[in-house]
This record gives structure tokens, C-alpha cells and sequence, in this order.
């Protein structure tokens, strides 16, 4: 697509959009036009600077501080994939946590802005941890050789091999973090209970049942994670080209989630699910929360299986996993699907996927509490609503990271399919695919986690079933005992899918032979 | 001065008026109080905020305190009332107007988180099997019941009839849950019995000042909402008009010939017993109004 | 090495007869027509090709001899549409290079085996076959062939890491005939054999390459292998890259492994390596 | 090329003088005792090396010929530390592999030139510095140097990328003599060059190599390279990899091109080759 095609379609899409809205078409009006939102934004005006700069504030530390963090831990857990496979339960308990559950213990224990700044951080660590392991990981084996045989020890490797490929994986995750900083410190904006931010804007805009406006912010989180995210894109682009391989090493090289030693297994295994609760058990204490609501894993243990709340608790636990289960599966499928079809739309039709980053992007930045009602009069309060949620929240991170594994593929790789006229599906399948595989699996095992939290998002808003709608009147109900408890099991199950992933992964690689 | 923290149950809204007049004619600093004034929101839950002793009062619903002190073990007393009559209702439209709780059978409810327990209590005082309505969760948008995809929802009544009339054009149908049956006091004045034995003389105090304020906000509903427009007010989000409406509306909660806060025996007695019919064990040692008594 | 019935013959009629064998795939001529080609290296222009031209005939046998960078693998990426000349044009059989590739008429061995990791010795010859919709049963014989061809039995199921350097290059000569194209291009095929085995190939290719002729351009930096297979040898000067002298050579085929101590034949390699040094030399 | 100042002289002294010039970096000897290694081919164990014994003398130069898969490359990342053998030893210097490489008395150019993509040309000759912490601003005119000597001045700042296949073989020979090291490791760094240019760099290669006479094990399959370069030239057979035989070249040095015309000189390239072809030839 030319350039002046790609905005002949954007301006058409935007026409259709105002059309739909002015009319209303969309959900009996329930979408506004753009020419509505320009309107209230207007109307707006003197509202919104102070909302802007305190969420650009917010997510701007969590951002640099998230990031700063995930680098370093990627660079741990790469060197050490004994700290890698130890750490493994606390990082996905960070990235699985469902935000309710985390908001009212920040809000609680951090004064000021720091909850805010502490979601954003949250919202980037995991992603670009992930990214820094599997951009180390996936240097070229050649080149690492290269440095070893002067003698170059795993520092050396790092300093003059391994960041430098990592770089374009990093740059590209940043992407990711980048809405995602946005958007957590709009959530802890939101229900903090501070006077300032798009969050608190949001808030007291619900009640108005006004779309235009809800957009608005919306579009505001949209614009400012937007320009962290051109500016990524750019970069990572950039790094990218000078990384590219121009030959095909003929090792293939790991994901980056290496097995710990044998012997090691074991321990590390049980050290990474123990990790976890002493940090939790750590943190309780270390805060000197009230008991009321900040239950020791004890407690929970007490709460779920030995005191004489756990036959109801466990009851209403199971019931709400088994609606919950299948769904988080479907939605991680589906997720999957859709990041993988929007990666490959980017190789074959740039245009258009450049076309829809911006909507992809309003998808990772707009609360989705303020798109509830749009949701729910489109795709009712059932299986669609559902998978439409989930997908909304897994396919991000994953279409990042399976788009920057195609960028990465070495020249002469596709040389070799174009050389006997492959058509692009072949070109994709045959070749790129297969060399993407370990940004394909971390692709997945990001979605894993995102995938369970996204169904619990869909039953707190829309369906009021499962384990997010426990959640959410366990939260009204003050009982904190579920509270934990469900937070305990969603971590439990999104450590399970990201394992699952990881088993897949691992006979894949055997297969494949760089097991 | 002494510091006081005041933990509001909500964004700053009408809701709150009361103390905004208060705070802007200086009646704390009067009584020799420096208050802190911290909004809320959803994701502050306000006995979490005195039980970690962010805040030394705050703002609930009774039947979420009650539980924290019959099943957690939370030692919280009660120690005044804002509400007389819980303002939450069942609002639906007047083209599909629901209007008993028996109308709600086989209709779609939107409860938000905090009112499940209120709302499941005046199902099961009404006779009506929670089964027969489906409820679905309530974000406070009130978008899908102008557009007809849920039948009614639990909100205040205080407010979102508002945002009926002005975005959907329609005028709002109501039935308070206190009407039929539910007979509970809401945003009651909770404390922890720590700070109740600490800052007695600083509670008494606030309430006398609260009070003040909220006479004379209620004086003239009109009268105030303005004034906040670029303090109290200023980027919530909301309209000034919506505020003037919730602020009239809940004035007949409000008021009490008793005085502002004030919990009657008899008004006690009715929330025990609501709350005492869906299994919320309230006792009268949970409420304290020697406070009140010491305001005369 | 059997031609697999499966193989569809998509190219028209040559205009010329191709080869000896009834049924075969039909060779196609390449023609190369003025074609000049540009690189910006770290933004300055750096003309590797001027305004080169060669017309091969169906069935022909061209080796392309020249200093290293004077642009014989570039010509090869043109020719198979994987990149596009500045100026002029390239045909093969009368169609565009991708239309020729499409049709599963073309073959390659680049200059670095790029084989894939994942794949087997047998799935990474089988790669062509998978791209072009040819089924990799049909062609299950001619792929061990190929493979014993290359002396690398045994090593079927091995991935490219489990090989030397010298196996994976002889996997990918393997690759490039397994399709039995009309048009075959050869980028220094031999570069990693040792000696022996070097011989040994070129003589097993002058034996695949009589049974179905096809169309060859063959690079190599090895004068005595390019006067062994060739119709004619194009040496190639560089700075900017262009064609210096072609060098006919006629010995009848087959030839023999003796031909290469046969006087005549030093005389045209002598002649050939004139043609070379003539050049500018490495850039 | 002149010796950098910088470069600092880790290695002990050497059991015997290696070359002439005073404060030179002495040689260290090579010593390979009983190397066996068996890597498993998916799953079957396979036999690269069976009991390799090969030692060379401080400033000795050895080239090591053999057919394709027979080992060479192993013992070369043998002695580099980068693969450790089942049984036997290597010793550089009477030190462990990796322990000599820290050191920075190795240098090696592997088969496979293997540049960093995102590394210029001077970038990517200067990494062995980089990996040794030397500096690269003393190194300079060496860097400089060397770029000349393999012909590729004008390409200093282009991206591997950039460059074709030969010219990358070019860059991968300048890195591994940038440190000047005392071992120096050479996996037919020859392989993608033409005829006029590998002469060229034979000759050119002796000439350094006379400077500061490394250690040096020269992988090649060119036979007249190894009797042209080599002190002996060390025959492999395959399958197992193993020694057939050593055969010493005596012709004093500098050798002159012209040595490549004297029927001394082919009579023992042809005793190289009987060796060569006593054995299995390709696997
Ligand atoms: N990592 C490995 N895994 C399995 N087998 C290997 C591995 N590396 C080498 N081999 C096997 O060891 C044998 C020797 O390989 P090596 O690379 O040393 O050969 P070479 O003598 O360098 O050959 P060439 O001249 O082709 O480069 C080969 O048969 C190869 O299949
Ligand atoms: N993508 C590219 N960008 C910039 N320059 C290029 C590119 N590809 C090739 N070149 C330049 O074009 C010239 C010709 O390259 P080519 O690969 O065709 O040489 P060659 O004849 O195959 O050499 P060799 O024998 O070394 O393989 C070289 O000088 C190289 O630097
Ligand atoms: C004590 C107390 N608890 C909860 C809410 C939140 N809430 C319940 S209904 C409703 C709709 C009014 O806009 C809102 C905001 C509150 N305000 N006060
Ligand atoms: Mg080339
Ligand atoms: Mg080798």
C-alpha cells in the first residue's frame, strides 16, 4: 500500500466510523462519532491538561523504573537459568495478579502516586523480561563461538554479542510496555481514590453515560501511549535491519528458557513455587497490614483448606474455576490466533497492518470498564463477550513479539523459498514461521497468564460469573479470605498454562532438534 | 490543631457536600481539627483504610462493616450515620418501568460489587428467589440500561436518575431497597475502637462540625454545588447540575429531626433486624451514639 | 538420478530441442539484457553491475568465472527475481524471473548453503519440493539418490548442526537439482570440497547435467572445473562488475576425467586465466 | 603489518626461540595427545575422532588436509576450548584451551566467516580486540593494514550485508590476524575466493606469518596451499577422523611463487595426494 492509499483508507475507515456513530449504527448509538468525540474533548479542554500530565507522570516512572527492572532481571535470568527457573512463579504471579485484587493493597500500603507508578511498572516488567531473556538467548551462535574462542567469557558474550541481539527483541517489547504503563496507571487511577489522572477522570465519568466522553480519555491514554510506541517502533525497526543475520547459523538456538541441571530440578521447581509465598508472607509482614485484609498464606491455607470456611469456600472456588477454565483456554487459542493473523498481515500486506496498529492500540490503552457498555449491547453478556475481552487483552504482547521473531528471520533464509517462487503463505510457513518458533512460544507463554486474567476481566464486567466475578463480590463483601484466595488460585492456573506452554515448547524444540 | 484523617467513601461528589462547606468555612479548624479529607473509589475500600490505620474514620455500608466485625474480627464501632435511609434503589425507565420487587422477576438486575449483599437481602425479605433475576455486574455507567440491555440496576437513587433524564431523555422509575424492607442506615460513620478510645474528643468534634456543614449545605441544595465547581469539584468529571440534583435528592435522607448523624434507637433496631434477616449478626454494642449524645 | 513422472511440465515448447530423452522437462534460455545494478554501501552507490549482458541457450552450459565481488552472485539474485536490476532486464524462458521461479522451473545452490536448522539433511533437500506443491513421496527415491549422490548416506535424518562444512554445502547442490529444473544456477557449489571430492562432483554434474540438459549457469572460482563443464566461460572484471571476455570452449561431451590432462584443455585454461588476470583484480 | 606496542606479552617464555626479531610474542607449542570425540548424530553416536595426536612445534606451521566430515574443524574447536574431547588432551602452550584463548594467545578464522551483522567491516576485524580488552585506537593502523592486505579498502564502514560472499571470508582472515596471535587457527580460510586472489593471499599469508611466526594449524583442501605454506602437512582420513599420515616439507623460506613450478614441489604434492586418496574419501 502506498502511502497515499494507506490514508485514502484510513480517512475512509474514520468516514465509516462517523457514519456508524452519527447514525447510530453501533449498538444503538452506544459507539460515538469521531466528530462527537472531537466535540466533548472541546468541551473538555480546560479539564483535560491536569489529567494528562499527572497520567503521563505516573506512567512514565512506572515505565523507566518496570523496564530498568525487567532488563536487569532478563539479564540475571539469562545468565542463570537456575535464577530463571527459581523466579519463574514470583513473575507470573506479577503478571497474573489480577489488578483487582492488587489496587486495594497498593492503594493501602503506598502513599501518593506510588501505587500508580507501581501498576505501570507491573504492566512492562513481564513482557520485557521476557523479551531480554529471549533476545540474549537467540544470539547467534556463531558469533558467541567467535567471542569464546578469544577467550570471551559469558560477560564478554553479553557485552559484545548477546545485548546487541537482544536490542531490536527489547526495543520491541517496549512497544508493548508502553501501553501497558499507560494503562496501569490509569487503572490505579481509577480506583486509588486520587483527584488526578485520566483514571479519576474516568471514574467520575462512568456515571454520565456518555460515550463521547469516555472516548475521549480514552483516546487521550491512546495518543500518549502512542507516541512511546512510534517512537519503539521506530527504534526497534531500526535495530532490527543491523541485526538480521545475513547467513543462517546452522545451529538453532533456545528460547531462552533454558532447563535448570538435572539435579537441580527438582529444588528449583519447589523453590519456584515456595518463592512466592515467602515474598507474599514477606510482604504482609513487612507492610504490617491488618490482619483483616492482608492474609498470610496461612491464613489462606486456614481459609481454604482447614477452617471451617473451606468446604464453601472451596465449593464456590471449584464451581467458579470450571467456568472459568475452558473459557481461559479458548480465549489464549483464540488470542494466539489473532496476534499470529495480525503478524503474518504484517509481512504480507504492510499497509494494512499499519492500518490497524492504531486500533490495536486503542484496544491495549482504553479501560475496558469504559468499553463495557458498548461491549455487552454488541456481543451480549455470554461466551462472545467473553472471548472478545480475552482476546483483547492476549493478543498484544503476542502479535509484538511473533511480528519482531518474522523481522528477525535471516535474509538468506527467505532467499530460499522467493528463489523457487514461493507463494507468501508457503515463504511464511515453510521458513519464517519455523525460524520465528522461540518468539512464537514466547509469544504464547505470554499469552497464558494474560489469557486467564482476561476471562476474570469479562466475568467482573459483563458476565458476573466465574472466578472474576467471585472476585469481584468477594471485594464487596469484604472477605478478604476469597480474595487472596482467588488471586492464589488464578496465579496457581496461570502458572499451569504457562508450563502447559512450555511442555509444548520443549518437545516442539526436541523435535526440532535444539532441545 | 489536631490531625484527623477522614477516609470518604467515594470520588468527590455531593455525597460528600457537607463536609466541603465545612472544610471551606474553616468549621474543623474551628473545633480545633486538622482535617485531612482523602476521596475514595473503588478501589479504596474504606474500613481497609481505618483498619490500616490510613484514616482515622471513614465512611461504609453497614452490612460490609457488620460482617468485617461478626466474621473477621474487625473491631470497628459505629458511631454515626449520614444516611438515615440507604439511598441505593432499583432504577429502571418509565417506558419499562419496574417498580416492586416483585416486577423484577424474570428481568435483567445490574448490582454493582459493594451492593450484592443489600441487593441478595432485599430479594430474600420480598419472597423473591435471587435465582428468577438474573444479575449481571453494574460499573456505574448507566449506558446499558438507557439502552435497554439490562431492565434495571441497583444505584443511588440519588443520582443517576439524573444521568437518565439528561442522556437518555426518559425519566427514571425507583423504589428505595429501605421501602421494602431492606431498613438500613448508609455511609454510617465507622471508627476503630483504637481511635474511638484515642481521639473521642476529635470524632466528637468532627461530628459537630460535619454536621454544621451539612445544615448548611442542605439549607439550599442549589446553593453550594457551584461554589465547589473549581475546588471540590474541579476535574471529577462530573456536572455541576448532576451534583445539584443528587444534593436535593438526598436531602430527605439526610435530614433527621435528631440532627444530622444521629441513630435512633428505633432506626438501630430496624437495620439490625433487616441485616439480622439475611444472616448479618449486628448487635446493639456495635453502635455507639454516646458520641452524638456528647453533641446534645 | 529417474525424472519423477510427478513433475508437471509447465514451460512451452522449447525452440530448440533440449535434450536427447523424450519426455523431458524442456530447457528455456536465459537472457540477461543490459542489465546494470546499484547497491548504496553505508549510503554511498557502489555499482556492482554495468550494463551486463548474456544470452544462454536452452540446454547450454555457461560458467561464470570472475574476482571476488565483481558481481556473480548478484547477477544469480536477479536472475531468480530476488532482487531487481536498475536497468535492463532479465528473461528465462521468455517469462519475468519470478514468473520462471513460480513455475518450479528454476534451481539454486547459493553461494552459502543456508540450509534450515530444523530441517533434516532429506527435509532440507526436500524444501523445493514443499515450496513448488510437489509431493516429497514421489520424489522420495531421487531424494536418496541425490543424497547418495553426495556421498551422504547415513546422514539423512542428521540436522545441519551435526554437519561439517563440507556436508552442509553438498546438501545444498543436492537441493538444487532435486527439482530437475529447466534453468539451474550454481553459486560456487564446490567452494567447501576438498579435492577429491571435488572432482569427483564435477563429474558426477556433467552426468545429471547430460540427462536432462538443463540451462546452467555455473560460478566458480575453479578455471579447470569451468573449462571441464562449460559451453563457454564468461569471465567477469569488477569495479564496476561487467563482462570482460567469453571463452568458447568445444570439447565434445561427455568428457572425460582425462580431458583435464589433455593440452588443449590447459590451453584454454591458460586462455581463461589471461581473461581473468586482465581484471582489475580483488577490489 | 608492524607489531603494536600495546599488545601485552602474557604468554611464558617459550621452551625455544620462535622467531627472529627481539620482543617479538613468543610462539607456544601446540600439543593434541589422544583426542577422541563421539557426537551423537539424532540420537546414534558417531565417531568424528578417534585418538588425534598431533604436536606442533612453537612457530611451527602445520596444515592439516583431509576429505569433507573428517575432522578438522572438530580439533580446530577442540583447540579452541569451544568443545571439550571424550578423551585425550589439548594443551597450547602447556596450558588448557580456554586458559590459552584468555590469554589471547589464540587467533582463528573459522569455515564459516560468521561477521556481526551490525559491525562494519573494521568493526567487526577489531572484535577479537574488543573481547580482549586491547585497545582499538592502537590497533588502528594494524586494522588499516589489514584491510589492504585482503583487498578490501574503500569497505571499511560497509555492513557484512553489504558485502559478498568472498569479501566476508576476507574480513573473517584480517580478524583473526588483528591480535596477532601466537597460535593461529586457520579452517580453510581460502574457500570463496578465486584463484588470482588466494594465490595472492598464500603468498601474502606467508609473509605475515614470517613476521611473527605463529603457531599455525592451516585447515585447507588445497593441496599446493599446504606444501606452499606448511612445515608438514598432516593428512587425515575419515570415518573415524584420524591421522593417515604426516608428510614434512622441507623447501626453505621464503618461498618464492615460483616454487609452485619446481617438480620438487609437485612431487611431494603428489605424495600428499596418494595419502589423501588412501583414505575413505567423503563419508
Ligand atoms: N555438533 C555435532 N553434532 C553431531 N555431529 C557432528 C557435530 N559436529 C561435527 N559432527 C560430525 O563430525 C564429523 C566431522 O565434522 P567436522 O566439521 O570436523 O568435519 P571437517 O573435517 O571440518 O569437514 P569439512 O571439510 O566438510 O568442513 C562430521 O561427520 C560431522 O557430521
Ligand atoms: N545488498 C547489498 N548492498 C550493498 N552492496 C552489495 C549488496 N550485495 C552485493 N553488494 C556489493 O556488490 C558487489 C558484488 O557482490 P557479489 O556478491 O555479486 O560478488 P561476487 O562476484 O559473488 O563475489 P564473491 O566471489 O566474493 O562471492 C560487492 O562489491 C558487494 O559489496
Ligand atoms: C458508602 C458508599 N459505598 C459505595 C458507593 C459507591 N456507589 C454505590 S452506588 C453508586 C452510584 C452513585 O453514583 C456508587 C458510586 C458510595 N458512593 N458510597
Ligand atoms: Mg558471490
Ligand atoms: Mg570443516
Amino acid at each position: 500500500m502506498t502511502p497515499a492509499r494507506r490514508l485514502a483508507a484510513g480517512a475512509a475507515a474514520l468516514l465509516a466510523w462517523e457514519v456508524a456513530g452519527r447514525f447510530g449504527l453501533v449498538a444503538d448509538g452506544a459507539l460515538p462519532a469521531p466528530s462527537a468525540i472531537l466535540a466533548r474533548f472541546w468541551l473538555d479542554r480546560a479539564d483535560y491538561p491536569a489529567h494528562v500530565l499527572a497520567t503521563v507522570e505516573s506512567a512514565f516512572a512506572g515505565f523507566v523504573l518496570g523496564n530498568a527492572v525487567a532488563i536487569a532481571a532478563g539479564l540475571l535470568f539469562a545468565l542463570s537459568p537456575a535464577a530463571s527457573r527459581l523466579a519463574r512463579g514470583v513473575n507470573i504471579a506479577l503478571f497474573a495478579l489480577p489488578p483487582i485484587a492488587v489496587v486495594p493493597v497498593l492503594v493501602l500500603c503506598l502513599p501518593g502516586t506510588a501505587p500508580r507508578i507501581v501498576l505501570a511498572a507491573l504492566g512492562c516488567y513481564f513482557p520485557v523480561m521476557t523479551a531480554t531473556v529471549l533476545g540474549l538467548a537467540q544470539a547467534d551462535p556463531r558469533a558467541v563461538d567467535l567471542v569464546r574462542a578469544y577467550g570471551g567469557g559469558a560477560g564478554a558474550v553479553l557485552r559484545l554479542v548477546r545485548w546487541r541481539s537482544a536490542l531490536p527483541v527489547v526495543l520491541a517489547s517496549l512497544r508493548v510496555a508502553a501501553p501497558n504503563a499507560v494503562l496501569g496507571a490509569i487503572l490505579a487511577e481509577f480506583g486509588g481514590g486520587g483527584r488526578s489522572g485520566l483514571g479519576a477522570y474516568l471514574i467520575g465519568s462512568l456515571g454520565r453515560a456518555d460515550p463521547a466522553r469516555l472516548w475521549g480519555i480514552g483516546l487521550a491514554a491512546t495518543a500518549i501511549a502512542g507516541l512511546a510506541y512510534g517512537l519503539f517502533a521506530v527504534l526497534a525497526a531500526r535495530a532490527t535491519g543491523a541485526t538480521r543475520a545475513v547467513t543462517i547459523a546452522a545451529e538453532a538456538t533456545d528460547a531462552g528458557e533454558r532447563s535448570a541441571p538435572p539435579a537441580w530440578r527438582v529444588p528449583l521447581a519447589l523453590g519456584s513455587l515456595l518463592l512466592p509465598f515467602a515474598l507474599w508472607a514477606g510482604l504482609v509482614s513487612g507492610f504490617d497490614l491488618p490482619p483483616l485484609i492482608a492474609k498470610t498464606p496461612l491464613a489462606v491455607l486456614d481459609y481454604l483448606a482447614l477452617g471451617p470456611t473451606a468446604p464453601a469456600a472451596q465449593a464456590r472456588l471449584i464451581e467458579a474455576l470450571l467456568q472459568t477454565l475452558p473459557l481461559a483456554l479458548a480465549g489464549l487459542v483464540a488470542g494466539l490466533a489473532v496476534a499470529l493473523t495480525l503478524a503474518l498481515l504484517g509481512e504480507v500486506l504492510p499497509g494494512l497492518a499499519r492500518l490497524l496498529m492504531p486500533l490495536a492500540l486503542v484496544s491495549q490503552t482504553m479501560p475496558l470498564v469504559a468499553l463495557t457498555p458498548l461491549l455487552v449491547l454488541l456481543l451480549g453478556r455470554g461466551v462472545a463477550v467473553t472471548l472478545a475481552i480475552t482476546v483483547s487483552v492476549t493478543f498484544f504482547p503476542a502479535f509484538v513479539a511473533i511480528a519482531q521473531g518474522l523481522a528477525l528471520v535471516p535474509r538468506a533464509a527467505l532467499d530460499l523459498p522467493r528463489a523457487y517462487g514461493a507463494p507468501w503463505w508457503k515463504e511464511i510457513g515453510l521458513v519464517a514461521l519455523p525460524a520465528a518458533l522461540p518468539h512464537l512460544f514466547a509469544a504464547a507463554r505470554l499469552g497464558a497468564p494474560r489469557a486467564l486474567l482476561g476471562v476474570m476481566i469479562a466475568e467482573w464486567l459483563a458476565t458476573g460469573r466465574g472466578l472474576g466475578n467471585l472476585l469481584n463480590q468477594a471485594r464487596g463483601r469484604l472477605d478478604y479470605g476469597m480474595i487472596w484466595s482467588v488471586a492464589l488460585i488464578s496465579v496457581l492456573v496461570s502458572v499451569a498454562l504457562y508450563q502447559g506452554v512450555l511442555w509444548i515448547e520443549r518437545r516442539t524444540a526436541r523435535r526440532l532438534g535444539a532441545g | 490543631a489536631t490531625p484527623l484523617a477522614f477516609q470518604a467513601s467515594w470520588i468527590n461528589d455531593a455525597e460528600f457536600a457537607g463536609y466541603y462547606v465545612a472544610l471551606d468555612k474553616g468549621w474543623y479548624a474551628e473545633a480545633g481539627l486538622d482535617l485531612t479529607y482523602l476521596p475514595g473509589g473503588p478501589d479504596v475500600i474504606p474500613e481497609s483504610a481505618i483498619a490500616a490505620g490510613k484514616a482515622d474514620l471513614t465512611l461504609t455500608t453497614p452490612d460490609t462493616t457488620v460482617q468485617a466485625i461478626t466474621d473477621q474480627g474487625a473491631r470497628f464501632k459505629i458511631i454515626g450515620a449520614q444516611y438515615q435511609k440507604n439511598p441505593l434503589g432499583v432504577v429502571s425507565l418509565a417506558g419499562k418501568p419496574i417498580r416492586t420487587p416483585q416486577d423484577l422477576v424474570g428481568k435483567t438486575l445490574a448490582v454493582p460489587p459493594v451492593n450484592t449483599t443489600s441487593v441478595e437481602a432485599m430479594l430474600a425479605l420480598n419472597g423473591i428467589d435471587k435465582a428468577k433475576v438474573a444479575i449481571v455486574p453494574y460499573q456505574y455507567d448507566p449506558t446499558p440500561l438507557i439502552k435497554g440491555e439490562i431492565d434495571a440496576s441497583v444505584d443511588f437513587v440519588t443520582n443517576v436518575p439524573y444521568t437518565i433524564k439528561t442522556q437518555g431523555g426518559q425519566e427514571a422509575v425507583s423504589f428505595l431497597l429501605y421501602d421494602v424492607g431492606f431498613t438500613i442506615f448508609n455511609d454510617t460513620v465507622v471508627v476503630t475502637e483504637d481511635v474511638l478510645k484515642t481521639k473521642r474528643k476529635e470524632l466528637v468534634a468532627f461530628l459537630g462540625a460535619s454536621r454544621r456543614g451539612w445544615v448548611e449545605n442542605l439549607k439550599d441544595p442549589a446553593a453550594y454545588p457551584p461554589q465547589f465547581k473549581d475546588s471540590h469539584f474541579k476535574g471529577t468529571g462530573r456536572s455541576i447540575d448532576n451534583e445539584v440534583f443528587y444534593n436535593a435528592a438526598q436531602k430527605p435522607l439526610i435530614e433527621t429531626p435528631k440532627g444530622i448523624f444521629s441513630m435512633s434507637e428505633e432506626d438501630i433496631d430496624k437495620t439490625i433486624e433487616a441485616l439480622g434477616r439475611v444472616g448479618i449478626k449486628a448487635r446493639k454494642d456495635m453502635f455507639d451514639t454516646s458520641l452524638l449524645a456528647e453533641l446534645g | 538420478m529417474s525424472r519423477g513422472a510427478a513433475a508437471p511440465v509447465l514451460a512451452p515448447a522449447p525452440a530448440q530441442p533440449a535434450g536427447e530423452r523424450p519426455g523431458m522437462r524442456p530447457a528455456h534460455d536465459l537472457a540477461i539484457e543490459g542489465v546494470s545494478r546499484t547497491f548504496s554501501v553505508r549510503g554511498t552507490p557502489f555499482q556492482a553491475l554495468d550494463r551486463v549482458s548474456l544470452q544462454a541457450q536452452p540446454g547450454s552450459f555457461t560458467a561464470l568465472i570472475g574476482p571476488s565481488g565483481c558481481g556473480k552472485s548478484t547477477i544469480l539474485r536477479l536472475a531468480l527475481g530476488l532482487d531487481r536490476p536498475d536497468a535492463g532486464r532479465i528473461l528465462i524462458g521468455g517469462v519475468e524471473p519470478r514468473e520462471a521461479a513460480r513455475r518450479g522451473d528454476t534451481g539454486v545452490a547459493f553461494q552459502d548453503p543456508a540450509l534450515l536448522p530444523w530441517r533434516s539433511v532429506a527435509g532440507n533437500i526436500a524444501l523445493p519440493l514443499d515450496v513448488l506443491g510437489r509431493s516429497r513421496r514421489a520424489a522420495a527415491a531421487r531424494i536418496a539418490d541425490l543424497i547418495a549422490l553426495v556421498g551422504l548416506c547415513g546422514f539423512e535424518h542428521a540436522l545441519p548442526a551435526e554437519l561439517s562444512g563440507g556436508m552442509r554445502q553438498r546438501v545444498a547442490i543436492a537441493r538444487a537439482l532435486v527439482t530437475e529444473p529447466a534453468v539451474l544456477f550454481l553459486d560456487e557449489p564446490f567452494g567447501a570440497l576438498d579435492q577429491i571430492l571435488r572432482r569427483q562432483m564435477t563429474v558426477e554434474l556433467q552426468r545429471i547435467w547430460l540427462e536432462n540438459r538443463p540451462t546452467t549457469l555455473f560460478v566458480t572460482h575453479g578455471i579447470d572445473e569451468a573449462v571441464f563443464l562449460a559451453d563457454r566461460v564468461v569471465v567477469m572484471h569488477s569495479r564496476p562488475g561487467r563482462i570482460a571476455e567469453i571463452v568458447p570452449v568445444e570439447f565434445p561431451r561427455p568428457r572425460a576425467p582425462t580431458l583435464l590432462s589433455d593440452p588443449a584443455f590447459h590451453r584454454l585454461s591458460d586462455r581463461v586465466a589471461a581473461a581473468l588476470h586482465g581484471g582489475t583484480g580483488a577490489p
